[in-house]
């Protein structure tokens, strides 16, 4: 397989949307309601959590620079711990791509396409990360490099076009306003989506550049809390934290108060649009992992024959996950952090295992050297 | 179910097609169907049985008290 | 799988020719050819006995310049003066080759001989000897008077690209007078025997491209080519993508610029339309008149054509989207006249737009196909009076007709014919996916081809090569053309390590300002 | 790649013709919606709807324009939903919510509360929540009565009083991001004059008029047009509109349009329920009847003054208007959280009460006079001197 396709550009580039899609798509409304003003401060505190964990990752990661985690990692762990963890792995980010994809049937259907079945969109849109699965990562991070223009000249425009709306007076309240208890339950919720930096490990083969790797992170994870910042200061300065936190998708009735001349109105179709695009490369990143480490544990040459009926199931994993829309909301509150938290802080535990059994080594050569 | 049933032997036609002209070795293939096999059936069976319990059932039974501890 | 079985019995066929040896008698080998082209009323077999030496003279009678022949070979042949023996004359032909300047081949083969024999070459062969001289009098009547008809500029070269390859390869070489430029000569096709140059820049090629390209045109086993095409569709990385690998130009200065890129060009035989590789989807969208007109006006009919190129792939879906699914999309007075005009049409929007998305496409074919003074006709036909009346009769709402009117002149504006059409073909599943999921269905499906657009390689070159992956140093001649004292960098793509093209020094600012 | 690419285009091919789909032709697109009250706690729904196949040109097969090109449908329900049902039972294409630009709701509809009405605007995901809001006395579904003398549709008359800020334009968005559910909403007046452009005969004409008072999504009260100009500068409106003051020396009336204001609301930082309003505002002379001498800088400065003690008194009375109901219209409440945070959590039980009692306003005009017209003095102002 070929290795070392993917620039560190792309790579940033590829992460400021990582970050950027859901968060400013699904969870604003969770984490004013959460955090209120603070939410800014949440955001930027996620993503010096995520970058942290991105040093970790990174650093168990360059130990074995050109090797799939799926292979070494039985070298640190016994393999009868290793497999089991895989398999959490691949079900964990097959599920993970399943909830992302229900968020965002839900969405499209509640907004744009009432009266179309669930079913029927994630089809649609599973066929089409099933067939970028199957062109591998390389394409994926260029796609990413071409959307991001697209992304960033869609968000500049309406930064620029809600302007006039907002109620700059409320701009005080972001320094006076603070709770400890917001940040606290903000930050907790929040944390794991910058955490999920974690990938990092499985594509780590495919960079360019490796010792680079942190300082893209960094830069990333920068931007894109700028962006998502922006986008968050932008909603509570035009609704407050009262009636963002009551909408379902505050983003969209943001989109939708654009009014250029009175003429163009109601833009939040291209804009969504261009926004589900970022939505479905996070889709089409954790679903390409999950297969590549299925196709890893079976040790088979490429991980293509498995993309289309492994797609079939993240489609019917996002509709067999929740019956509903409370249903789904509740677990998301109520359990989800708490599993990525576990997910996230599993290379923790191969970083240190790796580290001891290599302290020992050394004691043990140094050992032999004296004698 | 049809639609599952089509969708499904389509997928299969296709990958059949694919490991061919690939000439791969005898394993992938029984590994391939055997993934495309255990796919067909869970899709199957989410639509048979409504209320199938589901990874994120499972998640929010072991994660729920845990988050519920540390947010007091 | 047919069809490769094919290729492997053409590979077995052409392994048989076996080269023949006959000797030096005369009478076996003008019987070989006399055979060899029985029922072959074109050749013609003519004996004459010269210096006291039976000759043998074999050609194409229509393919050959018989008057110089008769003057610059046999006039001195016949002569008396010539030689004085048999043994001398044919010393000094075969051997010394004493007769003209034109580059003569000696062969024995007959196989060969009566190769060259098709390929308008005459033979002359002589009692005694089993050795055959070829003269390369090739003349045949070609298309002279070459403008170009499909690449039209304002400012510039006006010269295009002929039939006959040699006249080409000329007007290649013309224009870049360096030893560099290399022409390699291939011979491709069982029975057509087609000659395929490939010609490039030593040093500026990437030396790892030209061997793909000759390995690729290596690779076809094929009966005929009588166009590039042929040869295009065999060196495709992906042959089952709608989007061109290969570029394609009339244009001698088309031709030129490529390869000074770095790029390859292949000219075939009796096709006035060469290929170019590699190629990037940017390519399709430059005309040669961007680098002959002004770089400010170049710059903005470049962004134009991008957006046309939007409005051609997408405009009918888009139409179909926000009517049937989001009309809040539309401002309310835009909106209320366009449902006012599709009140009576009888049809949903989808079906409205595919009748005249596909009747615009066949009038485009018939005008294309129809006598040229027929042509006008059908334009007149169709344009006024079938739009005018469909609209009367209620069968379409005239917005569809201004729909699919602009829609068609989006797709003339795109440069690169090739482009254009399969932008025009593009457009029907993306019009199905909008009149099923609308706006999110039309998104889905400009993902799918922005994604097979991406994961396209032109010999080994990504499609979308300067923006993804990102080369910042290409993206002057992209979405704008940069003025040539700022483009000094060669292509990324060129393989050669000194990437500086120009030196120009120019200020923007006019240096006896102060 | 090419399989699937068929599976692609032939996906669709099963599935078109359901779901979301309807043409332009099938759907009914509501413009306005007028709320009044019924019997019985229910609610009359009106939606205005326009007639897309009476706009049909005549040489397209169209019936030419014999009616008007919009009609009204009413139902009563005790829900919103449940009434618009109704509507829908009755008609043979599908509502569409997405051009609805204006929700008029009647003054008894108001007084008994708006909440089940914005809960709707807000739960609906195609209805946008910035559209305008406007009180009307009566009954609302009056108001399509009205001839719109240069408008196709009716809706478009109350429509343009708030895109052109001659009333308050309150949109949903603005009730609902208050805490309190506190506003100030125009109120539109009726009349019946003869039309000169019908021919002569009697029609409805409406106009903006005073404002309403919203406390707690209810109406609470009214201001009349004078008393009503101060919202207009303390809700940042006033730009464009005219203010008509007396001249300090001769009490002669005074024309001035002003160009271009800005408002500013910051609580004062030692007491903490008075409020600081400071006004930024241009203006030119457009008329003046008084003989003072407009060239003088001394005189102007004078006028200045006056104006703006004027505009000061009338924000006074507006703020006094509102107390008076308890309603917090201006979003002091917000001001006071935004810059003291903890002093509102301390208020907030019984903010009204507090509202009522203790607010004040220091209100600091800064009117600033920049051009004359195309005349300096009054004209026979000259002839005097001469």
């Amino acid at each position: 397989m070929k290795t070392e396709q993917i620039t560190q550009n792309q790579l940033m580039l590829f992460f400021i949307l990582y970050y950027y899609s859901t968060l400013v798509g699904f969870a604003a409304s969770q984490l004013i309601y959460l955090s209120q003003y603070d939410s800014v401060l949440v955001i930027y505190i996620s993503g010096i959590a995520g970058v942290i964990l991105a040093y970790f990752v990174i650093k168990l990661a360059t130990r074995r620079p050109n090797e799939f985690f799926v292979h070494y990692g039985s070298e640190i762990l016994p393999k009868w711990i290793h497999i089991p963890i895989m398999v959490f792995f691949f079900v964990s980010f097959l599920q993970i791509s399943g909830i992302i994809l229900r968020e965002y049937e839900d969405f499209i259907v509640q907004t744009y396409l009432p009266r179309t079945p669930n079913w029927a969109v994630g089809c649609m849109f599973g066929m089409v990360v099933a067939v970028t699965a199957r062109l591998g990562f390389e394409n994926l991070f260029r796609i990413a490099q071409g959307l991001f223009y697209l992304v960033i000249l869609g968000n500049i425009g309406n930064a620029i076009f809600i302007g006039k709306e907002l109620q700059w007076d409320r701009w005080i309240a972001f320094v006076t306003n603070h709770s400890g208890q917001g940040i606290f339950i903000g930050s907790f919720q929040t944390v794991p989506t910058f955490g999920e930096v974690v990938i990092l490990l499985f594509i780590f083969p495919y960079l360019t550049q490796k010792h680079k790797t942190l300082k893209s992170i960094m830069w990333a994870t920068f931007f894109s809390a700028l962006f998502i910042g922006q986008n968050i200061i932008w909603l509570l300065l035009l609704f407050g934290p009262n009636l963002s936190s009551h909408l379902t998708y505050p983003m969209i009735e943001m989109i939708r108060y654009i009014r250029i001349a009175d003429f163009i109105q109601n833009l939040d179709h291209l804009l969504i649009s261009i926004w589900a695009t970022m939505v479905f490369l996070k889709v089409t990143v954790f679903f390409t992992i999950s297969v590549q480490i299925l196709a890893h544990l079976f040790h088979l040459k490429d991980h293509r024959p498995l993309t289309f009926s492994l797609a079939a199931v993240m489609v019917a994993l996002s509709i067999n996950t929740a019956s509903g829309t409370a249903e789904l909301t509740s677990f998301l509150y109520q359990a989800w952090a708490a599993f990525l938290y576990f997910l996230e802080f599993i290379p923790f535990l191969y970083l240190l295992v790796d580290t001891i059994k290599q302290s020992n080594k050394k004691n043990k050569i140094g050992n032999k050297l004296k004698t | 179910m049809i639609l599952i049933i089509i969708g499904f032997l389509i997928i299969f036609g296709y990958e059949w097609t694919y490991l061919k002209s690939k000439k791969r070795k005898k394993r992938t293939y029984w590994i391939v169907f055997g993934i495309i096999g255990a796919s067909f059936i869970y899709c199957l069976s989410t639509v048979l049985f409504e209320h199938m319990p589901s990874p994120s059932d499972m998640i929010q039974f072991l994660f729920e008290p845990i988050q519920q501890k540390i947010l007091g | 799988m047919s069809f490769f079985s094919k290729l492997k019995g053409l590979q077995q066929t052409q392994k048989e020719n076996k080269k023949v040896f006959l000797g030096a008698d005369f009478d076996v080998r003008m019987e070989w050819f006399k055979e060899t082209f029985q029922q072959s009323i074109d050749v013609t077999f003519h004996e004459l006995t010269a210096n006291q030496t039976r000759c043998g003279i074999v050609f194409l009678q229509c393919m050959v310049d018989q008057q110089t022949f008769d003057e610059q070979v046999l006039k001195y042949i016949v002569s008396p003066h010539f030689a004085s023996s048999p043994s001398e004359l044919i010393h000094k032909i075969l051997d010394l080759q004493a007769i003209s300047t034109m580059c003569t081949t000696i062969l024995s083969d007959m196989e060969e001989a009566a190769e060259y024999i098709l390929d308008g070459k005459i033979i002359v062969f002589f009692e005694g000897d089993s050795r055959m001289i070829a003269f390369p009098l090739t003349s045949f009547e070609k298309r002279t008077g070459s403008e170009t008809t499909n690449e039209n500029v304002i400012r510039g070269p006006r010269e295009a690209f002929l039939e006959d390859i040699h006249t080409n390869v000329t007007m290649v070489r013309r224009r870049i007078k360096s030893p560099a430029l290399k022409m390699e000569q291939l011979v491709i096709g069982k029975y057509t025997k087609t000659k395929v140059i490939i010609s490039y820049i030593e040093g500026l090629c990437r030396d790892d491209l030209i061997a793909e390209v000759k390995q690729r045109i290596n690779r076809i086993k094929i009966d005929g080519v009588l166009a590039s095409s042929y040869i295009e569709e065999c060196i495709d990385d992906r042959p089952l993508s709608p989007f061109p690998q290969s570029q394609k130009t009339e244009r001698p200065d088309v031709a030129a610029a490529a390869l000074l890129e770095g790029r390859v060009v292949i000219f075939v035989d009796g096709d006035p339309i060469p290929l170019i590789a590699p190629v990037n989807f940017y390519m399709f969208l430059q005309a040669a008149e961007d680098y002959y007109q002004r770089y400010f006006l170049t710059s903005f009919i470049r962004l134009l054509r991008y957006g046309w190129l939007i409005v051609s792939l997408t405009f009918p879906s888009f139409y179909i989207a926000i009517t049937t699914f989001h009309p809040e999309m539309i401002p309310t007075s835009l909106l209320l006249s366009v449902a006012a005009s599709r009140e009576n049409v009888p049809f949903p929007s989808i079906v409205e737009a595919l009748l005249m998305e596909l009747a615009f496409e066949g009038l485009r074919e018939a005008g294309i196909r129809t006598p040229k003074a027929v042509g006008q006709a059908i334009g007149i036909l169709g344009a006024i009076i079938i739009g005018q009346a469909a609209v009367q009769a209620g069968i379409v709402s005239a917005i569809m007709v201004i729909i699919v009117s602009i829609t068609g002149i989006a797709s003339f504006v795109i440069p690169g014919y090739d482009l254009g059409f399969s932008v025009r073909l593009l457009r029907f599943p993306l019009m199905f996916l909008a009149g099923t999921f609308g706006i999110f269905g039309l998104m889905i499906g400009v993902i799918l081809i922005y994604i097979h657009v991406v994961s396209l390689r032109s010999f080994g070159m990504p499609y979308l090569s300067p923006t993804a992956p990102l080369r910042t140093s290409d993206l002057k001649d992209i979405f704008i053309r940069a003025p040539w004292w700022k483009m000094q960098r060669r292509p990324s793509f060129s393989g050669s390590n000194d990437r500086s093209r120009s030196n120009i020094e120019k200020s923007i600012i006019g240096e006896d300002e102060d | 790649m090419k399989k699937l690419k068929w599976l692609i285009v032939l996906c669709p091919c099963f599935l078109t013709g359901c779901w979301s789909q309807f043409e332009l032709n099938e759907r009914a697109f509501v413009s306005g919606i007028y709320v009044d009250k019924a019997a019985n706690g229910k609610m009359e729904i009106s939606l205005s709807f326009s007639l897309p196949n009476r706009l049909v040109p005549s040489d397209l097969g169209g019936a030419g324009t014999t009616g008007k090109p919009y009609s009204l449908q009413t139902a009563t329900g005790k829900t919103f939903t449940e009434a618009y049902k109704k509507i829908q039972a009755t008609l043979t294409r599908n509502i569409s919510w997405g051009h609805t630009r204006i929700i008029i709701i009647s003054e008894e509809m108001a007084r008994e509360g708006i909440r089940g009405i914005l809960e709707f605007v807000l739960r609906e995901p195609n209805l946008n929540i910035n559209q305008t809001l406007l009180i009307a006395p009566g009954k609302a579904k009056d108001i399509e009565e009205l001839t719109p003398i240069f408008e196709r549709f009716p809706t478009s008359i109350p429509i343009s009083f708030a895109q052109r800020k001659v009333t308050v334009n309150a949109t949903p968005k603005e009730f609902l991001e208050t805490t309190s559910g506190d506003m100030i909403v125009g109120l539109l007046s009726k009349k019946t004059i003869k039309m000169l452009s019908e021919g002569g005969k009697e029609g409805l004409f409406v106009s903006p008029g005073e404002m309403a008072l919203f406390h707690n999504y209810k109406m609470v009260g009214k201001v009349d047009t004078e008393v009503g100009r101060g919202a207009f500068w303390l809700r940042n409106l006033i730009k464009g509109a005219e203010v008509t003051i007396k001249a300090p020396a001769d009490q002669q009336l005074i024309s001035l349009l002003v160009t271009d204001a800005h408002t500013k609301i910051r609580p004062s930082k030692k007491e903490p329920f008075t409020f600081n309003v400071g006004i930024k505002a241009e203006g030119n002379i457009s008329e003046s009847q008084s003989n003072m001498t407009l060239t003088n800088e001394n005189q102007i400065a004078q006028l200045e003054h006056e104006a703006e003690k004027q505009i000061r008194n009338r924000i006074k009375a507006t703020l006094k208007a509102s107390q008076e109901v308890k309603a917090d219209v201006f979003q002091f409440s917000e001001y006071l959280s935004w810059h003291k945070p903890k002093i509102w959590k301390m208020v907030k039980k019984d903010w009204p009460e507090s509202y009522h009692e203790k607010v004040k306003m220091n209100v600091q005009v800064d009117l600033h006079i920049k051009r004359l017209g195309a005349e300096n003095n009054s004209f026979w102002e000259k002839e005097k001197s001469l």
